[in-house]
């Protein structure tokens, strides 16, 4: 007689125990942490944090300050050109390199190393190039080409297009490099289909595989509009914000009146909207996420 | 001339040959099936046809027409592919227009042409669904009528059953032979499953290594296979092989036993060199006696019409269909009968027919 | 004990000074921690000075000046210092005005470094006589002499498009157009209806002239660039306060020959100072305290800001101090210090957070920077902005 | 005309290749020119006399206020502040993707997109109260504080990255193991790590990357003696004498970014297949 | 007491029944087949019987013990997953020999039982392969060593055949059969291959929308199927039905005319009400005759041994099997006959046998 089965219900809790830590943690440093400062929004915290209740006078001061629209308005020019132009010269180089090109490992490299490079690193080199004088103005001077004019960085209704620049070159490779994954995953045989069905390259591209990207397109679309969002260093390496404020995004707006001017209350209103916006892009993804991955 | 022919069509990759001189005509209207275990070379013959590949050297005609090097879409052309190959992003509807549309068809002419044959395959009410929501049985049929829009000269087919389970696949195969008797459309149909080789062919060629092994009618292939390998490769359970050695012109001994043969198999013999003959014999063949071959029964499987009786022999293993049920027991003495017209007889070296 | 410092003194001049300063401490046997953070004048620095208080940690003394004093007093994290500033005297060698932004209800919590003084325009000698022109003592003598650079192809005003040096320059054409009461009415009471004067409007203008004669290169650069520009002659003049001498110092220039300094134009009978401190915060560990205490009567003893100010180009803030090591510029400097004290001339400046809070400061900082760098924004425009920013608090 | 296309096709490319070049193009000419070169300019030129001084000066003597040993020190600080928060990051990364994606249990989704919502999070709003945090802890200035809050900026981003590409594992291999005999442990150590290899490649690279680069949280939280090389590198670059070394600069920029550029020349191959194999659904 | 029984089991997600009260017992060395259309909840039973999931209600006992809520790992069990889910990072051998490191059996011994398996599998050569490297034939026996290494209490099975193709599908399973007759271990067995289903078991539970719908030996479930499900289920080609009214106690009538019946099956029809009966033939019991029901022959299937012809008639569409060759051409007019002994009854409204 075999000895009877122990009678052991299943283990739930070493999972759970095992997620333990990492769920405490992140819900102190994130939603801990968003409350705080959601609380520093509503009380009268200056140069170090205090708990004096004055209600929503920050908000009041905040929507009626000219710099956080300036804020605000250059997130909108920047996240829509810097997306757009993302995706678009990523898709571009995806498609390029997916035609079987020889240097392919190398040319994915050089596209994709701008990622690995911090801004603190590359901004020196960009502030050269964009630089008029020191730059391609320059060197364009330099060729002959006199009449070349390159002046963004010190234009102030221009200065946010050089942050545009900058992020793009930084950013496109990553994009590609998602493309590429997308395309590669693509049954080759509806490629066959398409041509003989009669399509032509471009057409196959633009009917058939570009369309199945579409989730590609989504997660890519989420890690740029949160890469536009929360774009600091970017800013901080190339303009400072500048020239005067025009260059300002809300995320350098933060860390100014908290830091730097003795604000934090106002930079943690600040802050709150950044986070409301970010919430309203993202909550809606994740839950139409988590609810589609239900187990099949 | 054939709808279509491929002549001495050979194709390496590097070094490695796949296809080895490979020679098929296939009248207008017929139905070809390419059969042949996994690797054989079916898949890539095939894309030879359809022009997504193309052959290390000799020539494919459609027709009057040379097209050895035309673009897949000069060549007029329908293929189902084995995963389908639908367009995720596209409706049903759309999927069934596309080639259509990319040949310029009217709006009004293609939505009719997709009505129409949406009904054949009674798909109408899946035309607004993506392929993503469709089972398995109903993309299949989207696959078909992506290939029937089209009317083309040639319907090229790669094992598009083989995804679908076993009822469904009994269905669809009726359903693909009904199709090609209502259009006697010209088809190439690849499979591996020899079933659907037999049921639908109008002829099969049997390949193996790059090779053809044999190009025939289904009921030439089946009752007088070219080799061993076909008469191995073509029915289940698969014929049954004793290694006889001959004791004469036209005498044949296995383990002792003497087998028995008809006058014309003789005759083939008698003008056969070899010493050592393979003596095939179908399942279906042998049949319970009350004497014969004696053996004892090592496994039954009843199939429900037929059942499969596998008999330990003094000549080895054999496995005979009986149809109904059988009655004997596991370990059970039970004896096998044939009558030798139904045996076929390969050469040992050559592995070739005899008789 | 151990010291930990921080300061954001990590360009050329700076950097000398704070190793004097280090010398000093070694030599007191104590243990000196460099917490330098460069970049932004001070912003980074600030950041990790509010997050190392915060999480209860402050360093020993940290560079802070002005009304910024007050607001850490507030806060209560700084250190009374009073007994080393009564063992040394402090009251009476230090000037009123000076003294009294050290303390908090009437204690002192920082101690002084130096004073530099704001208003000054600095020039190169030989780029002045190729174009025939001397160093300017009004304003309109300043846009004949930069329209006279001008055309001898040299830029004319050396200039660092950051916005507190457009600040700087602001407060030095405010206090040489407005005088001194409008500027103290203006600028350091917020007084709205100066603020929207027609002096206010004139004083605007002047500066915005003054954008004509810089280069178009000048956003983001760097004070001591544009101060290198002045010394390696790419241009004339440059508006900037004293610690601009210490670059050329330390390019090894002489003053009256290689360079020269004259106050700001208009601005001769004023001064505007800004003065370097170093707010001493609450520590626990008793050896660090007395490090700190040592720190703060060094940093006033007669030998530390002579070696220092040397370096950095600014006079020391104790009166009576043998200047006689000091150069011609630091000299008149010392001189204007003490006359405008007695005349009243003598003002904080607001670029460099020594006249207001730091948020009304950010906020006319940003309003000043936008019509420095907007083609668009009239004076008026400008004027009506600066007086809706200094209402904020 | 297969060939024109070809052409084309190259020749994009090698524009593309260009333009992406030019920054690290110009950094590395910089480096390697002196300052006369430079002062003469001609960005795109070649150093005319080609040296590593600016390499050796930045390396080991260039000044930041009253230091002057170079970016050496701030680099091996980097280095002792990666590699655990690093691995720790990956480590915790994994086993909650694992319980995520083979484990879940009432309400795990919902921790999960709780968790995930920390990718969003903008750094300078924990500025701050991680502060606070890290002075209760007592680890405010030190390394390890920094290890923390970066394992802790990093968690999210491991999380959803293993959790995405075990969901791609088969269930069936888990309750094989389960039958086999093998509990919780046994199966992730034996079973899925061996099998996370592309996406380990990917989230270490990436992880390296972040926290290499990083300067706000490095400026922040650590003191006098462990700042990394992003603050050293910023200190130096915004340290002037009278005439800005861009050489110096620009050589220091190159030696701080070394690391990551070669983590993504000598693994970017496997970042870009890691990504196929899991880390992007589409 | 059985080797396994199930009892009362039900499973439900959230509102969702999925099993709806199973009770099946199992005896010692028995092969229990379960079959059932996708979806039906085969292998949600399967996994409370591995313990990898939880009854909603019910119990399970393996032996004396009930194991409702024991760990897979405490319950003695091996199981052969459909997609094999072998661990890919390992070798074959180590594949082999995980469960009994994970039982902590010392090296020397596990090592000789993965010889004995690897020899019984006649996989002795693939031992240091990675599963990659194995085709899907030898995948499918790696899987097998892996609970054959165990020796367990009991096997089960996820249709472990279906992702082989036709020909190594016959082999594959005629090996499971020969290896449950050797080790005689207690197995469960799922499929929704009805061949499968007849040739493995020794019982069968045809399952449907989670509940068992017949429970019997596989002639019981082929000749005498207790529903319409069931019997249209189980046979390939299915069964034909024709929808029957009833005209008088015994007489049943189609499309106007009569259907013959049995004595047994009049007495078996009178005991039962309802007014409508289906009537089912199986193609086997459909022969070419001189005379009988006539019709048009519509297609023609040769499988080798067998033909499938299609034939329109009166009734409807009927499949008759015909043995060899079939010689009419498709649209020839034919008769069809049958003896009424080999029709099944079944009540129209409850689909319930009636004889
Ligand atoms: N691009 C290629 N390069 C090298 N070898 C190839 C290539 N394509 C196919 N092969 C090889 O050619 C042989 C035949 O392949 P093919 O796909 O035609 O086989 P098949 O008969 O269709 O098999 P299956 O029934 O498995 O589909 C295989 O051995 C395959 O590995
Ligand atoms: N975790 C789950 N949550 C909700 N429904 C489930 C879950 N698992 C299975 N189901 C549902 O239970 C039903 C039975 O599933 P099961 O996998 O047992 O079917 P099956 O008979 O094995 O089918 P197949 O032959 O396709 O494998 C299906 O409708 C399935 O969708
Ligand atoms: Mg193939
Ligand atoms: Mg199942």
């Amino acid at each position: 007689m075999t000895p009877p089965v122990p009678l052991r219900v299943r283990q739930p809790w070493l999972p759970r125990l095992v997620l333990a830590p990492s769920f405490v943690l992140s819900m102190i440093f994130i939603y801990g942490f968003i409350a705080w400062n959601g609380y520093l929004s509503l009380s009268a915290s200056r140069l170090l944090p205090n708990y004096e209740f004055v209600g929503l006078e920050q908000y009041a001061t905040l929507f009626a300050s000219e710099r956080w629209w300036v804020a605000m308005r250059n997130l909108g020019i920047f996240g829509v050109l810097f997306i757009g132009l993302s995706m678009g010269l990523g898709l571009l180089l995806a498609i390029l390199l997916d035609q079987k090109v020889r240097a392919e490992g190398a040319l994915r490299t050089i596209f994709l190393y701008p990622m690995a490079l911090s801004f603190i690193v590359t901004g020196t080199a960009w502030k050269w190039i964009l630089n008029p004088g020191l730059g391609l103005e320059h060197l364009m001077h330099q060729w002959g080409f006199e009449s070349f004019q390159f002046d963004w960085l010190i234009n102030p209704d221009r200065a946010i297009y050089t942050v545009v620049i900058a992020g793009v070159w930084q950013s496109a490779g990553f994009v590609m490099a998602l493309f590429l994954a997308g395309l590669r995953g693509i049954d080759d045989s509806i490629v066959k289909a398409a041509q003989l069905d009669g399509a032509s390259l471009p057409r196959i591209y633009w009917r058939i595989l570009i369309p199945s990207l579409r989730p590609v397109f989504f997660s890519t679309l989420l890690v740029l509009s949160h890469i536009a969002i929360k774009s600091f260093d970017l800013v901080m390496a190339l303009t400072a914000g500048g020239p005067g404020f025009a260059s300002d995004v809300p995320a350098t707006f933060m860390y100014t009146m908290a830091f730097t001017r003795g604000q934090i209350g106002l930079g943690a209103a600040s802050a709150t909207v950044m986070l409301a916006t970010v919430a309203a892009i993202v909550v809606p993804y994740l839950y139409s996420e988590l609810r589609t991955r239900k187990p099949a | 001339m054939g709808a279509l022919s491929i002549r001495q069509v050979r194709k390496a990759y590097h070094s490695l040959e796949i296809l080895k001189g490979i020679d098929l005509e296939v009248e207008a209207g017929e139905f070809l099936i390419l059969v042949g275990p996994s690797g054989c070379g079916k898949s890539t013959l095939l894309a030879m046809i359809a022009g997504l590949d193309h052959p290390t050297s000799g020539s494919i005609h459609i027709g009057d027409h040379d097209v050895t090097h035309a673009l897949p879409k000069d060549r007029d052309i329908a293929m189902v592919f084995q995963s389908y190959a639908l367009y995720p992003n596209m409706t049903v509807a759309d999927n069934i227009g596309f080639a259509l549309e990319m040949r310029k068809v009217p709006r009004a002419e293609r939505e009719a042409t997709v009505a129409r044959v949406a009904k054949m395959l009674q798909i109408e009410h899946l035309l607004q669904r993506k392929p993503a929501a469709l089972s398995g049985g109903q993309r299949q049929r989207v696959a078909m009528g992506r290939a029937l829009a089209r009317n083309p000269k040639l319907f090229l087919f790669d094992e598009p059953l083989s995804n679908l389970d076993a009822k469904l696949r009994v269905e669809m195969r009726a359903e693909i032979k009904l199709l090609h008797q209502r259009t006697r459309t010209t088809t190439v149909y690849v499979t591996h499953d020899q079933v659907e080789a037999m049921t639908l062919g109008d002829r099969i060629a049997v390949m193996k290594d790059g090779q053809v092994q044999q190009f025939g009618t289904p009921d030439d292939i089946y009752s007088r296979p070219a080799n061993r390998f076909v008469a191995e490769f073509i029915g289940s359970p698969a014929m049954n092989f004793v290694e006889a050695s001959r004791t004469g012109a036209h005498e044949l001994q296995a383990h002792g036993l003497g087998l028995a043969l008809t006058p014309t198999q003789c005759q083939a013999l008698q003008a056969h060199g070899g010493s050592t003959v393979s003596y095939g014999l179908r399942p279906e063949a042998l049949r319970f006696a009350a004497e014969g071959l004696p053996g004892e029964l090592g496994m039954v499987e009843p199939t429900g019409p037929d059942t499969y009786a596998l008999v330990d022999t003094p000549l080895g293993r054999l496995t005979a269909r009986v149809p109904g049920k059988v009655h004997q027991r596991v370990g059970e003495r039970v004896h096998l009968a044939w009558s030798p017209e139904h045996c076929h007889l390969f050469d040992g070296q050559t592995q070739q027919r005899i008789a | 004990g151990e010291v930990e410092v921080l300061h954001w003194w990590t360009s050329g001049g700076e950097a000398k000074a704070a190793t004097a300063l280090k010398g000093q401490m070694l030599k007191l046997g104590h243990t000196w921690r460099d917490f330098a953070v460069a970049g932004g004048g001070g912003d980074s620095a600030m950041t990790v000075l509010k997050s190392r208080v915060v999480s209860g940690n402050a360093p020993a003394a940290a560079q802070i000046k002005g009304p910024s004093i007050q607001e850490w007093a507030r806060e209560g994290v700084l250190a009374n210092i009073d007994d080393v500033a009564k063992a040394n005297n402090w009251d009476a060698l230090l000037p009123k005005p000076i003294a009294d932004g050290l303390k908090y209800k009437g204690s002192y919590v920082a101690a002084p470094v130096n004073v530099h003084r704001v208003n000054w325009i600095w020039a190169n000698p030989a780029v002045l006589a190729k174009a025939g022109v001397k160093l300017p003592t009004t304003w309109d003598e300043f846009f004949t002499a930069a329209e006279a650079l001008k055309k001898a192809g040299v830029i004319p005003v050396a200039h660092g498009g950051q916005n507190w040096q457009d600040f700087t320059t602001f407060e030095s054409v405010a206090l040489g157009v407005g005088g001194v009461d409008f500027y103290k009415k203006a600028l350091v009471q917020l007084d709205q209806g100066a603020l929207k004067s027609p002096t206010m409007e004139k004083v605007l203008t002047t500066f915005k002239r003054i954008k004509d004669y810089t280069d178009r290169n000048a956003p983001g650069r760097d004070w001591n660039l544009a101060t290198a520009m002045v010394i390696n002659g790419q241009a004339g003049m440059q508006l900037m306060g004293d610690w601009a001498k210490g670059e050329f110092i330390a390019a090894g220039k002489v003053p009256g020959k290689d360079f020269v300094c004259a106050a700001a134009p208009g601005t001769a009978q004023a001064f505007t100072y800004n003065v370097d401190s170093f707010a001493m915060f609450r520590i626990k560990n008793e050896a660090n305290v007395k490090a700190q205490k040592d720190l703060a009567a060094a940093l006033v003893s007669p030998e530390f800001q002579e070696v220092f100010n040397l370096n950095k180009g600014s006079i020391p803030v104790r009166l009576n101090m043998d200047l006689s090591k000091f150069d011609d510029c630091a000299k008149l400097s010392a001189n204007d210090f003490v006359a405008s004290a007695k005349s009243g001339g003598l003002v904080p400046s607001i670029a460099h957070g020594m006249a207001v809070p730091s948020a009304a400061e950010g906020a006319i900082k940003d309003a000043v920077s936008q019509f420095w760098n907007s083609d668009r924004m009239s004076a008026k425009d400008a004027m009506e902005r600066i007086a809706s920013a200094a209402r904020a608090q | 005309m297969k060939h024109l296309h070809r052409f084309f096709l190259l020749g994009a490319l090698a524009l593309f290749a260009g333009l992406f070049l030019a920054p690290l193009y110009v950094m590395v000419v910089t480096s390697l020119k002196d300052m006369d070169q430079i002062r003469a300019g001609g960005l795109l030129d070649l150093p005319s006399d080609p040296s590593l001084a600016a390499w050796s000066k930045a390396w080991s003597s260039a000044c930041t206020g009253t230091d002057c040993g170079g970016l050496k020190p701030f680099f091996m600080n980097s280095i002792a502040m990666v590699v655990p928060a690093v691995l720790i990051s990956t480590v915790l990364g994994a086993l909650n993707g694992y319980v995520l994606s083979k484990w879940r249990f009432r309400g795990s989704e919902l921790i999960f997109g709780l968790m995930l919502f920390g990718v969003f999070m903008p750094m300078q709003v924990v500025l701050l109260p991680m502060s606070q945090v890290l002075g209760w802890l007592g680890l405010s200035t030190s390394v390890w504080g920094l290890v923390l809050v970066h394992v802790l900026a990093g968690l999210p981003s491991t999380t959803l990255f293993f959790r995405n590409y075990y969901v791609g594992l088969p269930d069936e291999l888990v309750k094989a193991a389960m039958i086999d005999g093998a509990g919780f442990w046994r199966i992730f150590w034996r079973i899925v790590l061996p099998l996370s290899t592309p996406i380990l490649v990917v989230t270490l690279i990436w992880q390296f990357t972040q926290i290499w680069n990083d300067f706000l949280y490095g400026v922040v939280f650590t003191g006098a003696e462990a700042k990394p090389v992003t603050v050293g590198l910023n200190n130096l670059a915004n340290t002037t004498a009278n005439v800005k070394e861009y050489n110096v600069d620009m050589a220091a920029a190159m030696i701080a970014a070394l690391p990551t550029l070669a983590v993504y020349i000598i693994a970017g191959k496997y970042f870009v297949r890691g990504l196929t194999a899991g880390a992007v659904k589409g």
